[in-house]
Order: structure tokens, then sequence, then C-alpha cells
């Protein structure tokens, strides 16, 4: 974990601007916003054709490109030190522990989804069976 | 958030001194680059927290999905993909120009930063616009909360209320946020040593243009 | 003490925090992290007892069969008031705020924490958190703390406003982490590297990184149940098409890493207090650290184990049930190395030295316990009996609670400067001790019994079990007050002066005088050795 | 030591009970050594005098944190692995099983058996054969937890889950709920009779209500259902005013609500909606919250019923209610005062106000009334002795006791004094 361990100097004479974070030429960032543009037009075209489930997966594709290329450039993650990486992908892990925990619980789960209200039409095998 | 990065009373130089020969100011108990560095993280920690909080609506998003897929599908229908793809574009114009702004920041070009600043906020409430135009749509077909067709896809439109609705709460802060930090371009306080309010304020406007970033495909698109 | 000590502490005393800088509204704004310390720890002493009464009345009404003096619904309101207060209120902020806040700066050798003004605004936070919570008590919600749907969404008494306070304090626990884990990564003495950083330290990182990283998502679901209660937005409530089980998944997503939230501090000051007092170096420093990691981090993938029983598919009830075994091991490994610490050590059986004992104790009860819970087939049994109440009691009051009273008494010449008195401090030790076991050893066998939690009336064959821990829960309250008013007197009116190192520890804390000034240090300490370095005689 | 799980019985018990035994001597073993060490240690190098002895300066050692790492992991596997196992057990029902339907609802189960036979409060199963009961909420969660069966699974509205076991003695054993889930969670009990098989299978037969129901005509369960759901307390048949309107001509007849609105038929929609959210639409001149809702005590068929019933009473014919409240052709000479009081209680229909179980309906329960002593509204005290009881029959207004509505009628002139000393003594016997 590599720490920008705080050298002490001199309150009085200014800091050195290195020390701070990294800036980005202009033409990155122009480059950044282009390409987000065209990857947004890209997800509108490639959901009028139908995968079938891999509808879900191309599309969440495109958009962590997107979400990367904005976290990286924009957000300057990229010159980040290891911790902020650490923060930054952590939550992400979670949204993913998240989804596998109840989703593992889903398709397993016993009975119909949506039975109506009372027991009367639950099962007809129950249902009026007055001999 | 200016609670979140911390200053100690402004007492730098004379407003004439170019911004470039500034020292950022006094933080009681930590030297200048510990401080910046220091709220940069803080501010990473507190994203984290954001996404997290998104992270339990797209959890519930997938898992009605997964219920009520028919509904979801045919729900989406409804929805103007013309008018996200806007919104979407609007977005990310607004987090480039933020991402601009920093750049700005970072060379003492304080008047610059002011109007890269401008520019998002206005994008912001450009969002906000075409957000109010769409739920003004579902409330005239009576698909808003508590109208008469709400119940037809209620699954989906509680979910969809729950996550645009946070998303706009998130715009309307970023915005408030991005102004605080303009304030002090005003006042001609930032240098190459010290433009940390507006870095913090770009990273929430990012967080929450790249939330929009996973919303506008996931509402609007997979029909 | 003789005179020349004594107004030498007097004069230390007059410089310290607490008399500079004078007046009520220095301490309301005060910037000072051992002054937004105090504030905390009395706002926390108010709800501790608050709660304390509560469950003293449902004590009472439980004591006989059929009603005492209480209603169902008042029953009904009282436990769940208990539960919301002892954690969101008190526990939850508890050894963090009040003893992370006051010693994590001195032990990195810092003047402050990393964000000093959100240090006061998360305890302003709490305060409106707090506010809330009272204001909720006018209408108290009847759903107990955990707010399951669709009893919650469809109940008439106060949820939103319980939730609500739930909500906002948990902002608080949030930005409290978020200011511990940059002071700890940004703010550390020279030389103070990772490894040598003290135990309770590592406790604070672990705990604020789960605070970070889980209190979102019961933010997040407890304004999805508000949501749902005032637009009947259809998320957990089946009649709306809601999944009254997703809720429970996000709940205990939460729920589950606060109890390590709650208890991984404490493991922290018996990681502290043993040494001193053994003087003998903490036995496998690094597998203590790596284990209150490990806790920590395991503790995000085992939520479902609160809800074996509750709907979830058989498969899902397998996995999360092998994952939760998971963390009964670093547990074991930290009560093994705190054990083997006094090994051929000098061993001085002072307060905090009585409550670390007492501590290993309840937790090898609450750890073994624990195990029950955890296998499948034997919790199918035990889930939503008094065995769990009793279980996570022994967690969380034999855990959290006696960690938090341990680090007062143990920190306490350094907080208020002063010495209290050892003979009524240990009398109090004792009746907790004595009151705690005998209020939660009969409700396990209650639990084996077959006896359900949050019962207003029971059948006649569990009554004598009740009322042997109703008598127990009095004395519990005895002794946590005259724990509690020993050092509030020694801390107001007490006389005999603390040195700064009393108990000749080794640990940055103890290089500041006691009570330390606002700036903690008059010049930068700088760390060149371990944290524990008591033993004199190097064996190898 | 440590033996306290319940009697074992079901076929689960046994496993269980060996896990949960093996566990706990694990478990003492482990504290009493630990626990043992560390005092030993306080003991053994306490501090003598006021100055430390040499202690050594031993760091750690990785031979023993080996040792205390692999001892839990191995108790911990062989322990996961038979709860694993026995879970599946208790999950895997084998396909001859006896398959009951429970619904849990606010305070109280209701068992159906496949042949439509139904119980509240009572599950009767035949020993030594596998029992599967599926179970639905209809309101909140509950949770069905057999302690001598060692079974317990959530009751979740909107979906099936279902508890297995196999009961090996015949016996009473205790059900009760363990989700929360109101104010009477701890009322909410059953009680779980096994039965031998011959004995079962008799009692599945013998549906002598069951027959009756079956036979009658819609209209006629309306009238049963109008008694025994306790309509009659405040709709009349004949027209007149009780606390509520009389269901005499209601049927698409006009009706005015206090909110101004109106509609021209009370039409089949209006009485549903009036049985379930009976606050939607009260009739001008009414009182709101004083009906009770019966959503989830009356399904749809139920309600059905009711307006079959209701749409006979067009005035054309007197109507007959049976269920026997008006009326008796028992002789009333020869009961007991105590039994006159019961059949007045019914007649002059007090049972739709005041339970005999302790439960509040709209009026306080009779049970326990005798001699309690109260606040009433709007201060003072009442102690229920026989004139403070004739007293509430004739003017109940004057004293109401706090926490009910001021519903009650007057009996002035409809009950003589000797039927009113024959409903005391009744009350008297309500414990």
């Amino acid at each position: 974990m590599s720490e920008n361990s705080s050298h002490s100097h001199d309150a009085h004479a200014l800091p050195d601007p290195h020390d701070f974070g990294h800036t980005v030429p202009y033409p990155v960032y122009l480059k950044v916003f282009v390409s987000l543009l065209v990857l947004t037009v890209i997800t509108v075209v490639i959901s009028r054709f139908d995968f079938g489930e891999f509808n879900l997966v191309v599309a969440m594709l495109i958009a962590s490109i997107k979400a990367l290329l904005v976290a990286l450039f924009f957000m300057h993650l990229k010159f980040e030190n290891k911790i902020v990486w650490l923060y930054a992908g952590v939550p992400l892990f979670l949204l993913g522990v998240m989804l596998i925990g109840i989703f593992i619980d889903n398709p397993y789960r016993m009975g119909d989804r949506q039975p109506s209200r009372t027991t009367e039409h639950i099962a007809p095998k129950y249902n009026g069976s007055s001999h | 958030m200016s609670s979140v990065a911390q200053h100690g009373t402004t007492d730098f130089g004379s407003m004439d001194t170019a911004p470039e020969h500034r020292a950022p100011p006094h933080v009681h108990h930590m030297d200048a680059v510990t401080a910046y560095h220091a709220a940069k993280l803080g501010m990473w920690l507190f994203l984290a927290t954001e996404i997290l909080l998104f992270a339990v609506l797209f959890t519930a998003f997938a898992i009605f999905k997964w219920y009520y897929f028919a509904e979801f599908h045919a729900a989406s229908k409804e929805l103007n993909w013309k008018l996200g793809m806007f919104n979407t574009a609007v977005l990310l114009f607004s987090s480039f120009t933020a991402a601009l702004a920093v750049d700005a920041a970072q060379h003492g070009q304080n008047r610059k930063v002011v109007k890269n600043l401008f520019i998002s906020i206005a994008c912001g409430g450009i969002f906000l616009i075409v957000k109010a135009i769409e739920y003004g749509a579902k409330y005239s077909h009576g698909m808003f909360i508590g109208g008469e067709h709400f119940h037809q896809f209620s699954n989906f439109l509680s979910i969809y209320y729950c996550l645009t609705g946070l998303h706009a709460l998130h715009v309307v802060i970023g915005m408030i946020v991005l102004f605080w930090a303009s304030t002090k371009a005003m006042r001609r306080m930032y240098s190459p040593v010290y433009y940390t309010p507006v870095e913090l304020g770009a990273l929430y406007w990012h967080l929450v243009d790249l939330i929009w970033i996973y919303l506008f495909p996931l509402l609007y698109l997979i029909g | 003490m003789d005179k020349q000590d004594m107004n030498e502490g007097q004069s230390v005393f007059n410089l310290s925090y607490l008399k500079q800088p004078k007046g009520l509204w220095s301490w309301l704004v005060t910037l000072d992290h051992k002054r937004i310390a105090l504030l905390y720890l009395s706002a926390l002493i108010v709800f501790f007892f608050l709660g304390g009464v509560f469950a003293l009345l449902m004590r009472l009404e439980l004591a006989h069969v059929g009603k005492q003096m209480i209603d169902p619904d008042t029953y009904n309101i009282l436990f769940t008031l208990h539960g919301v207060i002892m954690i969101f209120l008190f526990i939850v902020p508890g050894i963090p705020a009040v003893l992370g806040n006051f010693c994590l700066p001195l032990m990195l050798g810092a003047k402050d924490v990393a964000f000093p003004r959100l240090n006061l605004f998360s305890y302003y936070i709490y305060v409106a958190g707090a506010i809330m919570a009272i204001i909720g008590l006018s209408n108290p919600a009847d759903t107990g703390w955990t707010f399951y749907a669709p009893y919650s969404v469809r109940t008439s008494t106060g949820v939103i406003m319980m939730t609500a306070a739930a909500f906002v304090l948990g902002f608080s626990s949030i930005l409290t982490g978020l200011n511990f884990i940059v002071t700890i990564h940004r703010m550390r003495a020279p030389g103070l590297t990772w490894f040598r950083l003290p135990v309770f330290v590592w406790g604070i990182y672990a705990t604020s990184v789960i605070q970070v990283l889980a209190t979102p998502v019961v933010g997040m679901s407890l304004v999805l149940l508000i949501v749902e209660r005032m637009f009947g937005l259809g998320i957990f409530d089946p009649k709306l098409g809601g999944d009254p089980v997703l809720f429970q998944h996000l709940f205990w997503f939460y729920s589950h890493p606060v109890v390590y939230i709650m208890v991984l501090p404490a493991f922290g000051i018996v990681g502290e207090v043993i040494p001193v007092f053994s003087r003998k170096p903490l036995f496998g420093y690094k597998m203590v650290v790596f284990s209150s990691v490990g806790i920590a981090a395991i503790g995000f993938f085992v939520w479902a184990h609160h809800m074996f029983v509750a709907g979830i598919s058989d498969p899902s009830a397998k996995i999360f049930s092998i994952v939760t075994f998971a963390v009964a091991v670093p547990t074991a490994i930290k009560v093994f190395n705190w054990v083997s610490t006094m090994y051929r050590g000098s061993i001085s059986l002072t307060t905090p030295m009585l409550y670390a004992m007492a501590f290993v104790f309840l937790f090898l009860i609450a750890g073994t316990t624990g195990v029950y819970l955890a296998t499948l087939a034997v919790d199918v049994f035990y889930h939503d009996t008094y065995f769990v109440v009793a279980h996570f009691h022994y967690t969380i009051q034999g855990g959290a609670v006696i960690g938090l009273i341990m680090g007062l008494h143990y920190w306490f010449p350094k907080i208020s400067g002063k010495h209290y008195n050892t003979i009524v401090a240990n009398i109090a030790w004792a009746l907790i001790m004595i009151g705690f076991n005998l209020t939660f050893l009969p409700q396990f066998v209650l639990g084996m019994e077959g006896m359900p939690r949050r019962y207003y009336d029971y059948p006649a064959e569990f009554q004598n079990l009740h009322t042997i821990s109703t008598v127990g829960a009095f004395i519990n309250g005895v002794g946590y007050m005259m724990a509690l008013i020993n050092l509030f007197v020694t801390f107001v009116w007490g006389k005999r002066f603390a040195e700064a190192n009393p108990y000749e520890a080794i640990g940055l804390e103890w290089r500041a005088p006691s009570p330390p000034p606002t700036e903690n240090f008059d010049q930068q300490p700088i760390v060149n050795h371990g944290p524990y370095d008591y033993g004199r005689v190097a064996l190898h | 030591m440590f033996r306290f799980l319940p009697e074992q019985a079901s076929n689960h018990a046994a496993k269980v009970d060996w896990l949960n035994n093996l566990i706990t001597d694990i478990s003492v073993a482990c504290i009493v050594a630990i626990c043992g060490a560390m005092l030993y240690f306080a003991f053994r190098y306490r501090k003598q005098g006021n100055s430390d002895q040499e202690t050594p300066h031993i760091e750690g050692s990785n031979f023993l944190e080996i040792v205390w790492t692999a001892f839990p992991t191995l108790v911990c596997v062989y322990v996961a692995y038979y709860g694993v196992v026995y879970f599946a057990d208790m999950r895997e029902v084998p396909n001859e099983e006896l398959e009951v339907m429970a619904e849990g609802q606010k305070w109280k189960w209701d068992f159906k058996y496949s042949n439509g036979k139904k119980t509240t409060g009572e599950l009767v199963v035949p020993v030594g054969k596998p029992i599967k009961v599926l179970m639905t909420s209809t309101d909140v969660l509950h949770s069905f937890f057999i302690p001598a069966m060692r079974v317990k699974a959530d009751v979740i509205p909107e979906r099936y889950t279902y508890v297995y076991f196999e009961p090996l003695k015949t016996g009473d054993y205790h059900i009760f709920c363990t989700e929360y889930c109101g104010t009477e969670h701890s009322g909410m009990r059953a009680r779980l009779k096994v039965v031998s098989e011959a004995e079962f299978n008799r009692w599945l037969e013998d549906d002598s209500d069951l027959l009756r129901l079956s036979r009658l005509k819609p209209a006629d369960i309306g009238a049963e259902l109008y008694v025994k759901s306790g309509c009659n307390a405040c709709h009349s048949l004949d027209g007149s005013r009780l606390v509520g309107p009389s269901f005499l001509k209601l049927y698409n007849s006009a009706r005015e609500f206090a909110d101004g609105s109106k509609i021209d038929k009370a039409d089949e929609n209006y009485i549903k909606e009036s049985v379930i959210n009976p606050n939607a639409k009260v009739v001008k001149g009414f009182s709101p919250n004083l009906m009770p809702s019966f959503d989830g005590q009356l399904n749809a068929d139920q309600i059905g019923a009711i307006i079959e019933f209701i749409k006979t009473l067009d005035g054309s014919s007197k109507a007959i209610v049976s269920g026997g409240t008006t009326s008796s052709n028992v002789d009333r000479a020869k009961l007991s005062p105590k039994e006159r009081g019961e059949l007045l209680y019914k007649e002059k229909i007090c049972i739709s106000c005041h339970s005999l179980d302790g439960s509040k309906v709209i009026g306080p329960s009779f049970k326990g009334l005798w001699e309690r002593s109260g606040k009433l509204v709007g201060g003072g005290s009442y102690k229920a002795d026989a004139d403070y009881i004739k007293r509430s029959i004739l003017e109940p207004q004057a004293e109401v006791v706090e926490g009910y509505p001021p519903a009650m009628p007057s009996y002035q002139g409809q009950l003589s004094d000797d039927e009113i000393g024959d409903i005391i003594e009744f009350i008297k016997s309500v414990k």
C-alpha cells in the first residue's frame, strides 16, 4: 500500500504542485468524450437486434466500458494510488455478492410465485370437493 | 459536500497575486499535500457508499425483472428511449465539462472553471427538465404513483420511480455541490496547489453520470 | 500522592482539553476529537439507561405467566424500542464513536482526525437521529427492530419515524467510519508502519470499513420501506406484488456485518488490555490482526444464516451455513491468542484486566452458541427461540458492552486525568458478571425447551426460568449503574490525579499527558518499535 | 449434561439431538479448558509484590497458531457437514406423504385436509406416517414451529412453504408461531394431536357439519354467516336501525354517503367493498370506524353467499334466519338460569359485540368480566357487579368502559328483570 508519507517541509514555502493530482491533457478528455457518445449510439443501435438473454450482457458490457472510461480519465482513477482503487472496486464486488447471494435463493424456491389470495383458490384438490 | 473538504479560514495572500503563487488555505493540523490526498480518499469512500445505495436498487430491479419478466418487457416499451438517449448525451457532456473545470482549476484559470461548472450545472438542469417531461407524460397516462393505470405496470413502475427518483435527487445535490465549488472559483481561490473543492464536486458529478450510464440501458433499452 | 504531585496533576489538568477552551459553546462546536468523544459518551449513556429501563420493564412482565402490568401492544412496543435504542442509538456508535474518537488520533500520534468538522457534523447527525427517535416515541412502532415486511408496511404504528431515525443515524455511522479510515491511512506518526499499529487501531479500521460499506444498504432498504408505506409502491408487500424475503435479504446484508461493527472494537480493546497487565507482548500479533480483517471481510458473505427458515431455497441455506463456519475460525484464533498472552506473564488483576478475563469467558459462550445457530439442522429448531436471544446478548452485551466498559476503565486516567475507586469498580464488575449470567444462561435453557422469542405470554412450563432471568436482569442493571456512576463521580469530583503513563504501557497515547491538551502532543512522536515490546528478557 | 431439548417425537429429533449434544459437549470442553488455562495463568503468574517479575519476550509461535486454526476448522467442517446432511433429510419429502394445508392468519392457524375437512387451532395427524404441512399466510409473516418434531418454517403470504416430519409417538404437542406477527403473536398457538391411524381415519370421515353446509343454498349459507360473523349485531333484517344500516331492501337501493357522494344502486361491488373496507363508503348518519374489516376472515365464496342472502331481503317474505336465534322451541323452564342466560346471550345478539374468549370485538369481552373493575370514559371507575351490569344493559351510554366506542343500543323494555338476572348468571360463568 504505497503512501504519500507526509514529508514535513516549511509551511510557508509553496508546496510543489506535482505532489498533487495528475493533470490530463485536453485532447485525452476530448477523445474520451467522443468515444462515450459513440458508445451510447452503439448501445442504442444494438438494442434494436434481439439476442435473447444476451441483450442484458451486451448492454451491461457497453455500459461498463463507458463507466470505466469516465472513471479512469474523467475521475483521474488512473493516477490514484492503490487504496483508492480498492475502495472504488469494493462496492461493485459487494453488488456482485448481493446479487449472487439473492439469486442462488430465487430459482430454487418452492412453489409458484403468485397463488391467489386465499387457500380456497390455491389448491384445486381442496376446492369444494364436498361429496 | 463542503463538510468533506476541510479548510481553515482562507488566509492566503491578497487577491491580486496570480493564482499560481498563492499558498493553499491553511489546514490546522495537516500540510497541504496530506490534506489533498486525505480529501480525495475521503471522497472516494463517500462515492463507495453512494454506489452501494444504488446497488440495493439495482438488486431489487434485477429481482423484480426476474419475477415479472413479461410486465417489465411490456412496460419498458412505454418509455421514450429517444428522450433517454438525449438525457444520456446531456449528462455525458456535463461530465466532460466538469472534467475540463478540474483541468482549468489545476492550472489556476478560475474564470474558465466558473464557465465549465456553469455549463455542467445547466446540463444538469436540462436533464431534470427532460425527466420532468417524462414524468409528466406518465402522469397524463395515469401511470404516475396513485394513477388509475398505475396498477397495470405497478411492479415495474415502483422500481422505475425509485431508481429515477433517487438519481434525480442526486443530480440536484450534484448541481448544488458544483455551484458551491464555482463560488470559490469566483473568488479566484484555485491554483495548481489548491483545487480540492472543484475536484470533489466533479467526482460526485461523474458518479451521478456513471449511475445514469447503467440506468439508461437497463430501463429504456432492454425491452 | 504527595502535595507536590497533587498540584502538579492539577496544573496538567487545568491545561488539558477539558479546561481549555472554556464555556459550553466551546464544547458544542468543538473540533477536538476528545471533546466530541465525550459528547457522544454522554448521549450514549442516556440511551443505554433508557434501553435498559425498557428491558427491565419487559423482564418484569415476563416474570410470571399471564398479564402482569402491561398489555400485548405495549410489550411489543417495548421490545421494539429496546432493540432500536440499544442497537442504533447505543452500541453501533458505541466503542467507535467514544473510544475510537478519543484514542485513535492519540494512538496514531496525530493532532486530530482527518476531517474534524466532518467529525462534529457526524455527531450532530447522530443528535438529529436521536431527536427523531425520541419524537418516534410518541407513536412508537411495534414491529421489532428488524421492521420485517409486510407487517411493518401494514401496521398503523409509527414505523416511518423510527425507520427515518435509523436512516439518519446510519449516516452518522458512515461518516465516522469514513473519517477513521482516512485518518488511519493518512495521519500515522513517522515510523508507524501498518504492522506497528496497536490492535485497537486495527479493530477500528476493520469496523470503519464495515460501517462505510454495509450501512448504506440498510439505509436504502429502510428508505424503500418508507416509500412503500407512503406511496404504495409494491416492493416488499406481497399484496402489492413485492417480496418480503427480499427485505430480509437487504436488511441482514447490513445487520450481520453490524454485529461485527459492535464486537471488533471490543476485540481490539482486549488486545490492548491483556498485554499491558500481563507485561507480555500480544501473542501472535499478526494472526490477531489478520483475524480481525478476516472477520470483517467474511462478515459480508454470511447474512442469510439469519434466514435459514425464512423460506429461502435449500441450496442457498446450505451454502450460507458452510460459509458462516468460516467466521467461527478467526474468532477462535483470537481467543487462543489472548489467553496465550498471559502465559508466563506478570499479571496484575486491575479492573480492566478483570473485564478482559470476563470478556474471554463470555465470548467463549457467545462463540460456541453461535456454532449451534450456524449448523443448519440445529438452527431449524433454534431459530427465533430464546436461544437466539441469549446468544446475541452474549455477543453484544457480553462482547461489545463489556468491551466498552473495559475500555472506559482502561483509558479513564487518560480521559479524565484521575484514578477511579478500584474497590467500587470491582464490586460493580462482580455484580455485572453475576447478573448477566443469571439473566441469560436460563434463556439458553428456555431456547432449548423451544420457547419462541418476542412472546408476551408463554405456556406455564417456562415459568421458573423466566423468574430467575428477571432477577438476574435487575442485578445486571444495578451492576452497570454502579460501574458508570463510579466513573462519573470520579470524573467530576475525583482528586487522585493520574500521571501520563499509570500502567507503564507502550503506546503513543500514553506519551501524551493525562488528560492531554487539545493538541495532544507538544512535538510529533516518532515510533521505532512494535506496539507490545513488554518482555524485558528476549528469549532468542 | 445440558440436555434440555423437548421429547424426541419425530424422525428428525434423534439426528438433531445427536448433533446438538455433540456441539454442546465440544463447546463445554473448550470453555472449561480455555477458561481453566486463563485462571491458572492468572493465578500462577500473578504479580508478586509491587514490581513486575521478568517476563519472556514471546511474540508468538507458528506451530501453536497452526494447531488452533486446524482444530476449530476440523470441528467446524465436521459439524457443518452433518448440519447440511440432516437438513437435507428434513426437507426430502417421501412421496407417499399425507398432505395437510395450513393457513396462518393473524393470530390463528387453520388446517384443511384433502377431503375438505377444516379445523382451527388443532392439527390432527396419524402416527408413523410422513406428514407434509403445506403452508401459506393470508396477511403477514408467521412461522410454523413444532418443538417436539424439531421442524420450523416461515409462512409467507402469496407463497407456499412446507414442513415435513414423521411423528413417532401419539400425544399432544405445542405448535408455536415464531415469526413476530402483531398483538397476539404469543397467543397464536395451536395443538398437534398425534393419534393412531384408525382413529385418524374415523376422525377424518366424521364430517357432519360439512355435509350439511354443502347441501344448503348460498343464501342459506349467507343467513348462517349473517349470525356466525356477527352481522346481526349491527344490521337488522326488519328495517330497524341498530349500529349499522338495516339489510332490509338494501340490494340495489340508492345510498348517500357521509362525504356527500351518492350511488343509485347498492350492487354486489358496493356490498363486497363495504365488507372488506367498511370505511371506504360510510352511509350518511352512521359513524365510521365501527365496523371491523372482514378482509381475511370471509373469503370470496362466503361474501358471495352473504350477498345472495341480502338479495332475498326485498321485504316480500319474512326472513327465516337458520342457526336458531329467533325461533327456539326449547322449553325455557327446564333450563338453568345460566343456560337461559346463554340462550339470551345469542338471541339478543350480545354475541356480536361481546366475545367470550377475551378478544376485543366492539364491546368488552365477557370473559372475566364478573367482579372486574376498571376506568370509564371521562373519568370515574366501575366494578362489574350485578347492578352495574343491569345499568349497562338498560342505559349503556351512561357508563362506557374506557377504550370502547359508545355503540351499544339500550335494551330498555326488551329484557325482563329475571331475563337480565339469567344473563348475569351466564356472565358469572364465563371465566
